[in-house]
């Protein structure tokens, strides 16, 4: 999948960078309240879009770095959360279960040429799947009840969490569309326009 | 963006950042493994409170950072209360926010530079496997440069969907993600040139 | 007619314009000042993005700060960064959004949209992904996208920048009229080039959040050079 | 000196430069010529950031493709964009990691980060955060960030754009060295900005990827002009 050799060059570390700000941003829009106490943040569509768009290790550190920023004590999580603290309520589990999400969803989106079912398998396993895998043991350990607690308190997160994969998956189609240079060149779409024809 | 620490000089103030984050995951631990009672429970919560007291942090602050929690609390209180009976809800509910609280005694009286320094030195062992602590350090530095230009490229994309009369939901974050890539790239650029990385 | 009252703007508790008043009949307005005069935020008041604090502001009839969706579709505006205002993946999609927003009836979004694309020049390239055009391309389809809606006044931010001598040529053209007529009733340009801002019928001239000067451009504009001699 | 011997670029497939040469040894040196004609590719070679794909180029005695290293402590880049070029929370801090990478000795730091802030106006602003400078500050700071490396060439690419009058003129006599002296052995400014390109010692011009002038800049830009009229 990815070859042996694969240093990081400035352009790694600038769009990493990106993308963490990109997540930051989306929860500074703010958390859409749903009926059932749990508000859905745009913040998972970022962390799906960091797998989609940069792959798998790229992908994660982005997510990685928006750890940090939380740990450094940076508001930087939707309403202006932040802080230790984050980690250790009952949504930490959450938090690191993004991590391995970006990467998982990185892997399978990129595993060839973007396409629609790539990309939405990627983000149903990694984007909500693998978070869950994370979120839900360490809740229920944090606040020491059943699991099967905790995936009903959870339940509340699914019709939003379904809505931004969708979201997710559309968006980095059109992404593939309108900008290619997005994505490494191993996985885009065969080119249809040369993007040098520009006078 | 406003860090949450706030600067004192108070015994926790002084206390190196390595040594509160150890206290942080020690504490963490010992109140997963305590016995599940309402005593125990009030009493890390009380000590904690006191904690607040002497690193100069202030009720006022103590009380905010309770009430960032609401919805946590409500969440644990009302479904375990459902399926545990009120006792053990109420002990376990207390003893997640008073770790919850710990550790944001511990943001509130750590600055980030020193924060980031352990971060470096922790990720030291890493070297073997890649990962260089000064570029992540350095990374997180460029997204907190960052996140003010990426938020006026949302605002400027609001706008012009406004101007255009048109409204494009999610659809915008496309536009977003164009800007924002070709921004990494002059960025990378400049860092290229400036021998940098 | 644009108007404006004693328009003052106060954004976070930072003053940023105050006491601006003008009645504006010509077709062709010129905007200059230093960095950060308040230029783009006076601009932005005329179709409603920025709402006046104090006074009000007056475009061809309408309050934009009442009105703002009338005000929209009466005014256009055309950003210094073509990269924010290109919405869609290529430029033909770009164009049917400003259509649809305008009603538009379906079939005659293909022929309006050939039409624009021929008028600026992209006729072949309204498939390809709007981020492999040139700069001055770019500039030309957010033109584009703008004049499609046939606004009564266009507002152009420092529309320029970045383009060579020749697309600079051809877009000031475009905006003061002397390619095809003018492109709209009244034409407000704020810019950094005092050549560009010469050829408008009347100049403003602000600093530091105030309006200090207005009138013919020759005169505002050599006022403007004096004070940096 | 700097030597261009047929340089060419091909990148995808697209050619973007093909057999550029010339032999520079003036100390102010402008490029001008049409949107996408190859100008900031070529400048980009003169750093390593783009390697040509024939012919070579060598600065100062370095041949970039080949010491890209050694080339870009040689020559420092500004980018039109200032936004893009501040990398650090802070003034002080994007200041550090331009020394830090230059192996600047820590004791050292503070004291040429203090003289370089007072050089540039920034004395007082050291410590707030970049992004709340206004435009001409921060592009000012981006200079700062190059110019205390105290590199031997200087390029800039476009470095008054979206500056206003004021700013652009301190720019302007800051980079041909009229306000203390010569910043660097040489500069290469890349601009649409034909006054700016007047005051050079020499001119480039390039039209589709070929340099097709060089000389007096009078005599080049008056024949760049002519194209157009
Ligand atoms: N949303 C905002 N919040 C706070 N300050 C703002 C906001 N928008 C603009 N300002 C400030 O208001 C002042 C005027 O800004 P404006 O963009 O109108 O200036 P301008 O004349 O267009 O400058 P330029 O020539 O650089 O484009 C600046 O100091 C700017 O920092
Ligand atoms: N990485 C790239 N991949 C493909 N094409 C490129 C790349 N970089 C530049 N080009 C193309 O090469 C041509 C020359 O680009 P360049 O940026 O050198 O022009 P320029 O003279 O600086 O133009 P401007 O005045 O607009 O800055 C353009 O057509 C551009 O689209
Ligand atoms: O902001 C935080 O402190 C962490 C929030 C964790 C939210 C989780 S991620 C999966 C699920 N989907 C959501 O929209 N929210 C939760
Ligand atoms: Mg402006
Ligand atoms: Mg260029």
């Amino acid at each position: 999948m990815s070859t042996k050799k694969d240093p990081w060059v400035a352009r790694d570390l600038t769009r990493v960078a990106v993308f963490a700000a990109l997540i930051v941003v989306l929860g500074l829009m703010g958390p859409i309240p749903v009926p059932g106490l749990v508000p859905i943040t745009a913040q998972t569509l970022g962390v799906i879009l960091a797998g989609t768009v940069l792959g798998w290790k790229r992908g994660a550190a982005a997510v990685g770095v928006v750890l940090i920023l939380v740990a450094i004590g940076l508001p930087v999580l939707a309403g202006g959360g932040g802080g230790f603290g984050s980690f250790f309520g009952a949504t930490g589990g959450y938090l690191i279960g993004w991590f391995f999400g970006a990467a998982a969803i990185g892997a399978i989106a990129h595993s060839g040429p973007i396409t629609w079912w790539r990309v939405g398998l990627g983000a149903v396993v990694g984007g909500m799947l693998v978070i869950y895998a994370f979120g839900l043991p360490v809740q229920s350990l944090v606040a020491g009840q059943p699991l099967g607690v905790s995936a009903l308190q959870s339940l509340a997160f699914l019709p939003g969490d379904i809505i931004k994969v969708v979201i997710a998956t559309f968006l980095t189609l059109v992404l593939a569309r309108a900008y290619p240079p997005a994505f490494p060149d191993r996985v885009r779409a065969k080119k249809s326009v040369p993007a040098s024809s520009a006078a | 963006m406003i860090a949450l620490y706030r600067s004192g000089h108070s015994l926790l103030h002084r206390t190196p950042a390595g040594w509160k984050l150890l206290g942080l995951l020690v504490g963490a631990v010992t109140l997963t493994l305590l016995p599940r009672t309402v005593w125990t429970a009030a009493i890390a919560f009380a000590s904690v409170a006191a904690l607040f007291i002497v690193g100069g942090i202030g009720v006022g602050a103590w009380a905010r950072q309770l009430w960032t929690l609401k919805w946590i609390i409500v969440l644990l209180a009302g479904t375990q209360t459902i399926f545990l009976g009120w006792e053990l809800a109420t002990a376990n509910t207390v003893r997640v926010v008073a770790v919850v609280m710990l550790a944001a005694l511990v943001t509130f009286t750590t600055p980030a530079e020193e924060t980031i320094d352990v971060l470096q030195r922790v990720l030291g062992p890493f070297r073997k496997f890649g990962v260089d602590p000064w570029r992540v350090a350095f990374t997180v530095q460029l997204t907190i440069a960052v996140i003010p230009v990426i938020s006026g490229m949302a605002a400027r994309i609001r706008e012009a969907q406004i101007a255009r009369g048109v409204r494009l939901g999610p659809r915008a974050i496309v536009t977003l993600l164009v800007m924002a890539l070709r921004h990494a790239d002059d960025m990378a650029d400049s860092l290229t040139s400036r021998g940098i990385a | 007619m644009i108007r404006a009252e004693g328009v003052g703007v106060e954004i976070d508790g930072a003053r940023i314009l105050s006491g601006v008043s003008a009645e504006l009949d010509q077709p062709r307005i010129a905007v200059i000042g230093a960095n950060g005069s308040g230029k783009s935020t006076f601009a932005r008041t005329l179709n409603g993005l920025v709402a006046p604090t104090e006074g009000r502001v007056e475009v061809r009839g309408i309050d934009p700060a009442r009105e703002p969706k009338r005000a929209r579709s009466a005014v256009g505006f055309l950003f210094s960064n073509p990269d924010a205002q290109i919405l869609m993946p290529t430029p033909r999609e770009d164009l049917a959004l400003s259509l649809r927003a305008a009603g538009v009836p379906k079939g005659q979004v293909p022929v309006l949209m050939t039409e624009a694309l021929a008028r600026f020049g992209l006729a072949d390239r309204g498939d390809q992904p709007a981020h492999s055009l040139s700069g001055g391309q770019k500039q030309l389809l957010a033109l584009a996208a703008v004049l499609i809606r046939e606004p009564r006044v266009v507002i152009a931010d420092e529309p320029t920048t970045l383009l060579d001598l020749g697309n600079a040529r051809r877009m000031a053209r475009l905006l003061l009229g002397e390619e095809d007529g003018p492109i709209a009733e009244q034409t407000v340009i704020v810019t950094h080039d005092l050549d560009l801002a010469r050829r408008c019928d009347v100049a403003l001239h602000f600093a530091d959040g105030n309006l200090v000067a207005q009138g013919d451009p020759g005169e505002v504009i050599a006022h403007y050079v004096r004070e940096f001699a």
